[in-house]
């Protein structure tokens, strides 16, 4: 039980899979000689050698089409992504062969491969690196979309990821891979499609993933100043999602927020929203608010790319609005 | 079978002095041919120095006509609305898919393209399921799920069945990955259309695999066209086995209605790929008789054209004649066989059509692998 | 003012503005020689030329590109996908070129070009050819997603879309393809961003798009029969979505619906419930209910494919939930 | 500029006895320019059998030693923190910038990737704005919305500015087309890098452009890696001008840190594109000296192989040795020009810091050309 960063988590992750299993490989840019754009590979390629730690040509769709029928063919790839922006270049492999495969072929082949990397935005890299694709996944059948937003989630879940019979989609967060956390040594297994319940509180159901889970318990430490208690839930899982454990929050509190990076239009705060509708109705004392990233391309300047994300005070203010303390 | 040029294939591709000492060893073969087909049981034909026996040949040419009439019934029943969707029939181009199959061995991976009832046949697949896959019933191959585009066998290592022009090619790549990563020595055969190669991800795949030296076949079946579209109308390069050039991959450009030659030149880059020179696009020649799709007039081309390629050089009439100058058969023995085959086909059509649609449970079936307790699936509710 | 089809409208939409502005031209798979795949350039080669009506190589992603640098120098590019499926391989260059460009360059260059062709699912085409891509795309800032349901908006949607100066996503519906009606001849421009409301009604509010709005304005007379009067609101454009005409309604029957084809998770529902939610939950007698697509791949065996889709009888049966009249 | 190969250039690249007619001009006009320089008016450089008189010769010095100080200040603000996310220098790369610019016309369209400070500065983008643009600041030439990976300039024909890899080939196909279409004589210049030539879009655009002859020079800026990839590491053929053969593009192999040299090339390219003779590619080889964002310490490469190229090749100090051969300028001149150039950018990197951050008002700004009335922004509204 050591404190450790959530890079170093994924490392952990990646490498006691690859110790167990001989199938399981890592492939993506910059990943072996490099260490990893983002390092979080470090240290594999001397440890697993040039055949199970792979650099590959800047050819998104390409590798990930080899990801997909390696896994047909019986390996577990892990794929990286250098981040999920590039992954636009590769959603037909991602969404019409790792997805349907299982079903087109009425269970002959698996495709039990995971494809990784950070998504949303990093700091100041405009337009086009700061895409949050978690939603347009999760909304695809066959997939799973896992989203950690700490160390011994993004372990845990990775190495159940590898594990799993079914493509994963699992999107980490570049300005989270420093963040520090007590993870627990040795094989620990977090199930997919479970959420935990990361702040207890009865005013109010805050709803966040990945980075935002952080900002909404910021949030809520600043709303329970203000005599508001909330209780933040990080799904962990997006796809399939955990709707009993916010429907039982919501019983409680009566009141929910969703947060989320990415954009509004049919995000995952739209779907928790009616999820929430259809099943706890009568359950709300306010209607379900959203917080999300502002519906305009993100930009370089500082104060306009603070502006496009949510911030602490968004969520703060939202909250006050949904538990009417303004 | 047995195949002579076996050991020289390594170097075939690109060494010259290889290329003559296969044309010495092919004469001399020829010679020990002759001298042998005295003898009763060494009937059988010989083709580029490879000798393929009366058994052999037989089987390729029932293979070949199997899937003709398996086809023809296929367009039948299309015509009655009995298939839907989209129907890609291979009439024309099955020298390709028996042939490959002949140059290619069990364990080896197929991955093609949505034209694939020839090839999954060839590959062995159970023809009843594939016509009961055609038809939307329960004992389809996967169940009615996919239809005529989406056949999978994994049994016969045949991994799909790909309706997006050119996806088929990377995932190949990776079941050559895999084989390279195991060194388990299979080939993957990966087959493309000549519009599918104009696919960015095909030049992704050769690129890839040209650098890993991955055992992949590239098998491309240009039957000049895509859809409506004639293959100078899309391509610069016309000669699509020059297509790996900027990559290192080397090509053949191979006669694809002669089902013999498809067989060794398949065996040729079997041989090649599995001995760790890297991959190689094998270019067939080849025609569909059909339109596109069963809905596609095929107005964009002459019928001189299509004449041309279905009289002049259809890949059964001409194994037909070698077979029968080879003193395998002769016409009556053809009849019977055409005739026995066809009874076949209908029995099968027959057999898929007697079968139910697949159970409404199938439809929440294969969606994952590992289903989450609670989460997943809903049926029951709304929507 | 004639009879013609959904096919004709977009033909005549092309051929009226093609005439109109020359910068204007056609290009896609098969759309010259062919005529199109499912016909909708029908003797376009024949009035335009080679020059303005240009079959393509089987290169979605290059030839999607072309039409974002083409729009960017000047020109009006309609681009056909031959059906939205084939587009996913194109998305890089819709989402992170065609629908930024204008953002990062601070208004230098505008992106005036149309994607068309038709989405959803036609009939036994299976899983790889049956995706619903709209919500995908109206989660973007910087497109502009319309989908007509007939033909006299085909054709008046079509040629606004290519007078804007966005991006446009135009998604027809390969059913659709053949209906009839009635489309008055000449120059009509339906705007952007303006839902119709399609039948009057009292006691619900159904909103359907494409394909739906037909199953919808069917399911409207079977509830009228069992005494249930439903409004049916076809968005017609989904982003921007025209909210103010959904809650108008929504104030006045106080109960909704929302029908789509695509696939539950983050779809064009969830958006349109969440919307409700946050601006007229006062208004709601029940909570909004979603009727979508399966959650599941599209099967190619016709009672799966039935099973999988929507229809007129779900409608009616979610609305009689809705209505408290089961 | 007088261009005697003008005339040549159309056939140059792959006629033999065009490119022996060159060497006899490029010979004969050595000989009179020899005999001009006592004339003092007609000083200047001659490379490739092409006259750079003294006044062009200055300004390509001076603009490539302009870019040199300014990405050096670049890297200077970004370890102040002055500058943030991704940052990408071109130092070493100066002469393909300053070279394609000055072989191209100011009509035609420049298409690039994220490394584009250079690139925008030889078009003639303000460097007040440029550097505004890499500080995020209201003046910069986007209005802060890019940041370094997006710089635009309309009135320079200068389209950007692309972060994705690859991604701006198909979009440079586009001004190719609309060229083709308006058959309004411009070229469009298409850069990318030895890893971006990798992406599979990059060869759908080139069979594209020369399936219908567009008038686009792809220009490939191989700088030998790309992140920490070597370049045999990613690519099959690392021969770059190579990777057109299979579509019919022909290859040019350009000394990329010799900017005369480019210059003339890239002027032999623009004729042949223009001249409906199709696409073409130019490899310029050519080495970045920082690493490849200014957060890449760029261990994978020897110190030993970074000097060669920067002692041994870099392209200032080779202009101004030519310089200094010609008589042009002595040592004291290009010291004076240097310290002239470095207050230069002192002063506009001085005041573009001065500069206030965008308008929040800005946020709202350019998301849509027609935004449609009450449903488009939402500012104000909780999200
Ligand atoms: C990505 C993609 N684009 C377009 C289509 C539509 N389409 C299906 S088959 C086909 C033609 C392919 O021709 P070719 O590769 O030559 O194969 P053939 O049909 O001749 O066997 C097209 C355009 C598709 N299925 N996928
Ligand atoms: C599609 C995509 N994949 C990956 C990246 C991350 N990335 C940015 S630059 C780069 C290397 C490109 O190298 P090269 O094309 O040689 O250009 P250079 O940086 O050398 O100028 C990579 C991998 C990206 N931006 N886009
Ligand atoms: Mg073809
Ligand atoms: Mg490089």
């Amino acid at each position: 039980m050591g404190k450790i960063t959530y890079r170093e988590a994924l490392n952990q992750a990646m490498c006691e899979e690859m110790e167990r299993d001989e199938r399981v490989f890592l492939m993506g840019e910059e990943v072996a000689e490099y260490n990893g754009a983002y390092k979080v590979s470090q240290g594999m390629l001397e440890r697993f050698g040039s055949r199970r730690v792979i650099d590959t040509p800047i050819t998104e769709l390409g590798f990930t089409g080899l990801g997909v029928g390696a896994a047909m063919a019986g390996l577990r790839p892990v794929i990286e992504f250098m981040t999920w922006n590039f992954a636009i270049l590769a959603l037909d492999q991602i969404v019409n062969a790792a997805a349907k495969m299982r079903y087109m072929s009425a269970g002959q082949y698996s495709v039990p491969v995971v494809f990784r990397g950070a998504g949303g935005s990093a700091a100041r890299v405009g337009a086009q690196h700061s895409q949050s694709l978690e939603n347009w996944l999760a909304n695809v059948p066959g997939l799973k979309v896992v989203m950690p937003s700490n160390p011994a989630d993004a372990k845990g879940l990775l190495k159940s990821a590898i594990r799993d019979e079914d493509p994963v989609i699992f999107i980490e967060n570049e300005i989270n891979y420093g963040d520090v956390g007590v993870v627990p040594d040795g094989e620990v297994l977090i199930p997919l499609g479970k959420a935990a319940i990361k702040r207890q509180g009865s005013d109010i159901t805050i709803v966040a993933h990945s980075r935002m889970t952080g900002f909404a318990l910021q949030a809520a430490e600043e709303l329970a100043a203000l005599g508001i208690d909330a209780e933040v839930i990080d799904p962990r899982t997006i796809k399939p999602l955990d709707e009993a454990t916010i429907l039982t929050s919501v019983a409680k509190t009566n009141r929910a927020l969703v947060v989320e990076e990415g954009w509004r239009f049919a995000g995952i705060g739209a779907e928790i929203s009616a999820r929430i509708m259809e099943c706890g109705f009568d359950d709300l004392d306010a209607p379900v608010a959203r917080v999300t990233g502002k519906d305009v391309p993100m930009s370089y300047a500082a104060n306009l790319e603070a502006l496009t994300l949510p911030s602490v005070a968004d969520i703060v203010e939202a909250a006050r609005a949904v538990t009417n303390r303004t | 079978m047995r195949r002579s040029s076996d050991l020289l294939a390594r170097g075939s591709v690109s060494s010259k002095s290889a290329s003559f000492l296969a044309t010495t060893l092919r004469l001399l073969r020829m010679e020990v041919f002759r001298s042998m087909t005295t003898d009763q049981s060494n009937l059988g034909v010989t083709h580029g120095g490879i000798f393929y026996d009366q058994q052999e040949v037989m089987k390729l040419h029932d293979m070949m006509l199997f899937i003709r009439r398996f086809e023809e019934k296929a367009g039948q029943l299309y015509g009655l609305r009995k298939i839907g969707g989209f129907c890609h029939l291979c009439n024309g181009q099955e020298a390709v898919c028996v042939g490959v199959e002949q140059g290619a061995k069990s364990q080896d991976y197929f991955m093609t393209g949505y034209r694939d009832h020839g090839h999954i046949l060839a590959r062995g697949g159970d023809p009843t399921e594939v016509m009961a896959e055609l038809l939307g019933r329960a004992g389809g191959i996967v169940h009615g799920k996919g239809g005529s585009m989406h056949m999978f066998s994994a049994e016969h290592n045949f991994a799909g069945g790909n309706g997006i022009v050119g996806e088929q090619v990377p995932i190949g790549l990776g079941f050559g990955f895999a084989s390279w990563y195991r060194n388990d020595g299979r080939a993957t055969f990966c087959f493309m259309g000549d519009g599918a190669i104009n696919q960015g991800a095909v030049y992704e795949s050769f690129n890839m695999a040209s650098l890993w030296k991955l055992p992949i076949v590239f098998v491309v079946e240009n039957n000049q066209y895509a859809m409506g579209t004639a293959l100078n109308r899309a391509s610069a390069e016309t000669h699509l086995y020059k297509r790996g050039i900027s990559f290192k991959v080397p090509g053949m450009h191979v006669d694809g209605m002669d089902v013999l030659e498809v067989a060794n030149k398949i065996a040729e880059a079997r041989q090649h790929v599995t001995s760790g020179e890297g991959p190689i696009i094998v270019e067939m020649m080849t025609y569909r008789y059909r339109g596109h799709s069963m809905s596609d007039p095929a107005t964009y081309r002459s019928r001189e054209e299509v004449d041309e390629w279905r009289a002049g050089r259809d890949p059964i009439a001409r194994l037909q004649q070698q077979m029968v100058d080879a003193g395998l058969v002769d016409a009556a023995d053809l009849k019977r066989k055409d005739k026995e085959i066809k009874q076949q086909v209908n029995a099968i059509s027959k057999a898929a059509e007697a079968q139910p649609e697949p159970d409404a449970a199938e439809l929440w079936q294969h969606v994952y692998g590992n289903p989450i307790e609670g989460a997943y699936p809903y049926p029951g509710k709304v929507g």
